[in-house]
């Protein structure tokens, strides 16, 4: 089936069987590499992606499902070839990560709660993170990083929206 | 855990969807995805054609009218969480919502997969058994309200007819007195199937004596159970602790449980009444007024 | 993963007529849920095909049903296997019939074991669908036998 | 003290290069390699614990489009050699495909190649396959009974280890002790289970006579298991080993995976990709982690000094055995953990069962170990109404005692345990977190104080592989490093081995810039193929920071000298007179200096100002065999194990509802000491990842069979990972005893977070319970347990 989809704001056209997930359609089909499979039943988290700047599992939508939406993977969070966002930067400050393989979909969550909540608590990112599993850091300095990224954004007055 | 093939159609209305549904019996509708997809996934469901709702406008919707809020079946769950209808007239299930899945699932979940689906703990097929809401089902002879009481049959089983589609729900809206509202679950992680959950809701009269009461136990049998005793027991009391704890003891003492790897069916039924009290009395104290909860 | 199933159901049929029922292949074919075809292969011996299908989940599978240690019109012994899509499943149940006023008790005590797929991912739901399908059985026994729709007496 | 005192690079605050690409997406995972006309395939696993394969049946899934083959065992077992085994069982054989009968539910039995993943799951359903069904065996002390059904009919028997071990007085000891007591603990068997499964692309060059490989692995000796498998020259296997592994911890071994994948890109001359699904990963990715039963006993005194320990210790490895029941053997190396027990049994045993095969897990055996240990400690102090961190800091080898060698023959390196205890007491306020649970008990919860104490054994060796398999006399266990200046004066540095987040690159760069003197950050870190590697152990064993760290800075040395001798050379003077900084050399009497470029400009351009006997350029590389390491165990299995030993002290608060029982971590606080610390994020990220990991195991994740050995828990709804949500937040009291056998003084911290953490919560949830006199003996403890303990100690339904 032909499909129109808006990826990280550009048009792509794809022909993808129905049974093809957004997740297999955006690697496969897209080459979006960055979004990563880790259980395909929705429950780990690393296949998130922003559907209309909410978090959402590539995993549990079908690329049929997805056209008129605007999808954003982290290849549409970086500023530039080689510029990292403040949020993405902000986690290379504090580590808040080792394999990765969870990091874009963390990093997605997190871009969506900074959107939403410019100044979370502690426990507002760790609601904001709860639907990632991450197998390597225990969460402190993902958190740290996202908390990093708020005090960053705030003092330097970007629009959430901008990162 | 690639899906079986599968065509995907994609109907303007509900009449058209249940024309498509009608007479295949291949053919599965699909909303949200949030749990079908999934079952597709494993292979455990095997559809030869997905018939896909979402996007009928006129089943995404919440109304207040009045009686109750009808909430159209592919209501996104997130939609209704954030919805003002919602927070201020059904307020047990503004309660509830943020305990279906995670942020990402209610994003893309919606209200009637949830009900249609009815996973043993679900969040808001119990909120519906509690609040004994009706739902609105229709294949191609034409639409008929099936009480949620009557709905849930065993474990993603229920009422609802071969070749039928879940259009709306409607949720009574209770009017009299001051209404408060309960929720509590028990998981093994904060965002998992519950073993047990309990959902309340209460209205309290002029001089503080309880006019109304629903409370329901969801994952803990193979279907959410409204505990109708309770409220029977508990209209017109002041719903102390000891009477409120009384009244659930009796009402689950032959509460059939689950028994899995997770949780044992007599810590089920046990955490069913603790759950129920609590949830009873954080809903009479929001009642109340006081922001007290247990 | 380890189920039983027991229980004890009236039905409005006399002992005689049930047992038949219960040993003929076409009104078992009509009553097993999702049962498609049944056919002897030998002496209370039958190669079955199901299409079970439970809320969304469906799957096809092939098996065995054997009948023994029967002493009509009261007692039998069900075994079962089959595989297929989903898993695969053995089971033994033992049927017992009592006249009783106005018809018949249906006694039956088994257990089974399900395993594979679904036995590795629905374990939190399963016990309770089989509860079901057997319940289904039971119904669709009585409205058989019943003639007219049947209540069901005991939630199954 | 470590050679280098104070440090320019190492210890510092220094940003993990390897982060950039991960936070963008622009990371290699193998599932992101795909080579032009890759097949996918896709394995059929046997849906029974045990039955013989009757007959395979592949004609339909054969003809179906777009399928371009199906293999089954024998095919397979006809062209390939049986995967290694750790011990001396070679009956035990063990192919990627079951071999004329299925050994536990989940073995691969066929494997179906496609165009596309789809296709090949398509086509695998149309595989028939006629099993009859065989007995079976699922319990271990089932299994260890000679009367048990052997899962292999030619080894005879279900036992693949059963050695008895006596170090010391034992039993004379026990005699003579004024106190004793017995247990017995369960580790549940779980696992790390990564959130990237194993995956594997093979693909095989007829023109080339190359076999490519790239793989989600942390494997020691990978591309050695897979020629010997497929039956090639080494040479003709070359490993990829710049793919980006998604998480392992331990399990990321995939040899079955691929010498599967390495044959069927032969037989179909073109790239095979296999990349487990997730219900494949669970149940026959043979990627389970130990089920180990302890019984213990302690021999002490009235003041709670244990002079003598017997341990059994019986692990149901499951249906194959690779290197899992050497997790038995590493333990030997602090069985002791960090206390004076003067005598030690161990008898340890590994059987086989009908259930899923296991991998090296996280501490290779230490976290069950240490479970055990600390246990017993708390039950030390209850037995004699004694502090239970008392009793620790009385049984504690003190600072002055080191180096210390344990009745099994190790030496442990250093440590100042009393230091770390004393901080994190400080630290925590100890006095006032009991009286914190004390309130929350009178408050109508029950609450927990628990404690517990863990060594982590870091640097890795191999020399448990002798200790439980006398034919295998491996003493080598190295890791090597190589640097080389460009004409330009770049540096650049190559590692022999995939990392899985460990942050090596920044580790290499940091110590090569610390021998160098020049700004890590300025070097680039390059990995080479298997063909192009120095020896390299991979990173298991919490071994890098001493090993690659070691070879980064021992290679950064000689290059270092090369620098200095060419300058000594230009003023004909004795190098030893020169100093180094900077990358130059400079002649201190007179002041005169040659920079780092005057000397990159000699040893590349000028040969004829090179010192007579000097190679020109600038490439140096090192080797470096595991410190202590290189000794064969003695007849009584008295062995050195690994170099050096860091410290753990947990201290957890925990409160339980008492009517749901669910366990509420109010504070956790860690005292750790791992030497010297190299990069303060990575050791950091470490701890809390191991903690978190630990959690798992104590209280949410276990792989649960049936009574029919089939898998419960093959997906994420029932094997049940910490989210963020789970994890309180840790706060970690910081301490260093440099190692002597190191360059820095470092030591390993990848492991121990994972090592104390199930005891110490299982130590907090079992005083919280002691009031009602309950006791949790086996992980993980699920909140029903704690419930329905609870409701039966106080007469409830």
């Amino acid at each position: 089936m032909r499909v129109e989809l808006q990826v990280n704001g550009r048009r792509a056209e794809v022909d993808v069987e129905p049974r093809c997930t957004l997740l297999d359609c955006l690697r496969d089909t897209l080459g979006l590499e960055g979004t990563h499979a880790g259980c395909e039943h929705g429950v780990c988290g690393a296949c998130t992606i922003l559907v209309d700047g909410e978090p959402a599992r590539s995993c549990l939508m079908l690329a049929v499902q997805a056209d008129g939406h605007e999808l954003t993977t982290i290849e549409g969070l970086s500023l530039g070839p080689g510029e990292l966002s403040v949020l993405q930067d902000a986690f290379c400050e504090t580590h808040g990560l080792q394999c990765g393989y969870c990091t874009p979909g963390m990093i997605l969550a997190a871009h969506a709660l900074l959107a939403r909540t410019p100044q979370p608590t502690r426990a507002d990112i760790v609601e904001a993170i709860s639907g990632n599993l991450c197998r390597c850091t225990g969460y402190g300095q993902i958190v740290e990083a996202i908390a990093l990224a708020a005090e960053r954004l705030r003092s330097a007055n970007i629009k959430t929206g901008e990162t | 855990m690639k899906p079986v093939a599968f065509d995907y159609v994609r109907p303007t209305n509900v009449s058209e969807a249940c024309a498509l549904l009608a007479g295949d019996d291949g053919a599965r509708i699909i909303a949200g995805g949030q749990t079908l997809i999934p079952l597709l996934a494993m292979r455990l469901a095997r559809p030869t054609r997905l018939v896909d709702i979402a996007r009928i406008a006129d089943l995404a919707f919440v109304r207040d009218e009045g009686e109750d809020v009808r909430i159209g079946a592919v209501t996104r769950q997130s939609v209704a969480e954030r919805d003002p209808i919602v927070a201020t007239k059904l307020p047990l299930l503004a309660k509830a919502l943020p305990w279906v899945g995670h942020k990402a699932t209610r994003h893309r979940g919606t209200v009637g997969g949830s009900i249609a689906n009815a996973d043993p703990a679900g969040e808001i097929p119990l909120v519906a058994v509690t609040l004994q809401a009706t739902i609105t089902v229709q294949d191609a002879a034409g639409s008929t309200e099936l009480a949620a009481g009557a709905f849930y049959l065993g474990p993603m089983i229920t009422a609802l007819p071969e070749g039928a589609i879940v259009t709306h729900i409607r949720f009574p809206v209770w009017q009299e007195g001051r209404t408060g509202a309960g929720f509590h679950e028990v998981s093994a992680r904060r965002s998992d199937f519950a073993f047990v959950a309990s959902a309340a809701q209460v209205a309290l009269d002029a001089d503080g004596r309880c006019a109304a009461l629903g409370v329901g136990i969801g994952g803990a049998s193979d279907t959410p159970v409204r505990l109708d005793a309770v409220s029977e027991a508990l209209v017109g009391s002041r719903l102390e602790e000891t009477e409120v704890r009384e009244a659930v003891v009796a009402a689950t003492a032959n509460l059939e449980t689950v028994d899995d790897l997770h949780a044992s069916a007599t810590y089920r039924k046990r955490v069913a009444a603790t759950l129920a009290r609590r949830a009873i009395l954080d809903a009479r104290d929001e009642a109340l007024g006081g922001r007290h909860a247990r | 993963m380890r189920l039983d199933i027991g229980g004890t159901q009236r039905i409005e049929a006399p002992i005689e007529r049930l047992w038949a029922s219960l040993n003929d292949p076409a009104f078992l074919t009509r009553c097993i849920p999702g049962c498609r075809s049944m056919q002897e292969i030998a002496p209370d011996r039958y190669a079955v095909h199901l299409d079970l299908k439970v809320a969304s989940v469906g799957g096809s599978f092939e098996g065995h049903i054997g009948l023994s240690e029967k002493s009509p019109p009261e007692q039998c012994r069900i075994s079962v296997t089959g595989s297929g899509t989903l898993g695969h499943g053995s089971g033994e149940a033992r049927f017992k019939l009592e006249p009783a006023e106005g018809g018949t008790l249906l006694i039956y005590e088994g257990s089974g074991e399900i395993g594979g797929l679904v036995a590795g991912v629905g374990q939190r739901v399963l016990r309770g669908v089989a509860k079901h399908l057997v319940g289904k059985f039971i119904k669709a026994v009585r409205s058989e036998l019943e003639g007219s729709a049947a209540t069901t007496s005991a939630k199954a | 003290m470590g050679e280098v005192a104070s440090f320019k690079y190492v210890s510092r605050k220094r940003r993990v290069r390897e982060d950039r690409r991960f936070v963008s997406g622009q990371a290699t995972y193998v599932g992101d390699v795909t080579p032009p006309g890759t097949r996918h395939a896709a394995v059929l696993t046997s849906p029974y614990a045990s039955a013989r394969i009757v007959k395979i049946d592949a004609s339909e899934a054969l003809a179906m489009p777009g399928v371009d083959a199906v293999v089954e065992g024998r095919e397979l077992a006809a062209a390939t050699d049986p995967l290694l085994i750790g011990v001396d069982a070679p009956l035990v054989k063990r192919y990627p495909l079951a071999v004329g009968r299925a050994r536990y539910a989940g073995e691969w039995v066929a494997a179906v190649v496609a165009e596309t993943r789809a296709l090949a799951e398509d086509a695998r359903e149309k595989i028939r396959v006629a099993y009859e069904e065989l007995p079976f065996v699922l319990d271990a002390e089932a299994a260890y009974q000679p009367s048990s059904v052997p899962v292999h009919p030619e080894h005879g028997s279900n036992v693949l280890l059963d050695r008895p071990f006596v170090w010391g007085e034992v039993d004379a000891t026990f005699a003579a002790a004024p106190h004793k007591l017995a247990y017995r603990v369960k580790w549940g068997r779980s696992a790390t289970v990564p959130i990237e499964t194993f995956g594997v692309v093979a693909s095989w060059d007829p023109w080339r006579e190359m076999l490519d490989v790239w793989a989600s692995i942390q494997m020691p000796k990978f591309a050695d298991q897979i020629a010997r498998a497929l039956r090639m020259p080494m040479n003709q296997v070359r490993v990829h080993q710049d793919v980006d592994v998604g998480g392992s911890y331990g399990v990321k071994r995939g040899i079955k995976h691929t010498v599967l994948a390495g044959f069927l890109s032969r037989k179909l001359g073109a790239p095979v990709k296999l990349i487990e699904d997730r219900l494949e990963n669970m149940r026959g990715g043979d990627m389970h982690g130990p089920e180990r039963t302890f019984d213990v006993e302690l021999a002490f005194d009235g003041t709670g000094l244990v002079h003598a320990m017997r341990m059994r210790a019986i692990d149901n490895v499951g249906a194959y055995a690779g290197r899992s029941p050497l997790q038995l053997g590493k333990p030997v190396g602090a069985i002791v953990g960090p206390y004076r027990i003067e005598a030690v049994a161990y008898h340890a045993i590994a059987v086989t069962s009908n259930k899923t095969p296991q991998e090296a897990v996280r501490g290779f055996g230490q976290a069950p170990t240490n479970y055990a240990i600390e246990t017993g400690l708390d039950r030390v102090a209850e037995t004699l109404a004694l502090d239970r961190l008392e009793v620790r800091r009385r049984n504690f080898i003190r600072a002055d005692e080191f180096p210390y060698l344990i009745p099994s023959g190790t030496t442990y390196d250093s440590g100042d345990y009393h230091a770390v205890v004393a901080k994190t007491v400080k630290h925590v306020d100890w006095d006032a977190l009991v009286a914190e649970r004390d309130k929350l008990r009178a408050g109508g919860h029950l609450a927990g104080v628990g404690v517990a104490s863990c060594l982590e054994p870091s640097g890795a060796n191999s020399s448990f592989e002798p200790l439980l398999n006398p034919k295998n006399t491996t003493t080598t266990w190295m890791e090597s490093c190589r640097i080389m200046v460009d004409a330009l004066g770049a540096v650049t540095l190559t590692i022999h081995t995939t990392s899985a987040g460990q942050g090596h690159e920044t580790l290499a760069a940091t110590a090569a810039g610390e021998a160098l003197d020049i700004d890590p950050d300025r070097m680039r870190v390059v990995r080479a193929t298997s063909l192009e590697s120095l020896p390299s152990n991979s990173p298991v064993g919490s071994r890098m920071a001493i090993m690659l760290g070691g070879a980064a800075y021992r290679a950064g040395q000689k290059l270092r000298d090369k620098l200095v001798a060419i300058a000594a050379h230009q003023w004909g003077m004795p190098a030893a007179q020169l100093h180094y900084r900077n990358g130059g050399a400079e002649d201190p009497a007179t002041g005169r200096a040659l920079e780092w470029p005057d000397l990159i400009l000699i040893a590349h351009r000028h040969y004829h100002l090179m010192p007579p006997d000097m190679e020109p350029g600038l490439a140096v590389s090192h080797v470096l065999q595991v410190p202590t390491g290189g000794g064969l165990p003695s007849p009584d299995g008295r062995i050195q194990m690994y170099p050096c030993f860091s410290f753990e002290f947990h201290v957890v608060l925990v409160s339980i509802d008492p009517e749901i029982g669910r366990p509420h971590i109010h504070r956790y606080v860690v005292g750790h000491d791992c030497g010297t610390v190299i990069n303060p994020d990575i050791v950091r990220g470490m701890t809390l990842g191991g903690i978190a990991h630990g959690l798992g195991a104590a209280l949410l994740e276990e792989f649960a069979f049936d009574g029919e050995g089939q898998l419960l828990t093959q997906s994420f709804m029932d094997y049940l990972l910490p989210s963020a949500h789970e994890v309180p937040e840790v706060e970690i009291v910081h301490h260093v005893t440099p190692s002597p056998h190191t360059v820095f003084g470092q030591k390993g911290s990848g492991e121990s977070g994972y090592l104390g953490a199930p005891a110490a919560i299982s130590s907090a949830i079992n005083d919280a319970v002691r009031p009602l006199g309950i006791r949790f003996e086996a992980l993980p403890i699920r909140i029903s347990a704690i419930g329905d303990a609870i409701a039966r100690a106080k007469g409830l339904p």
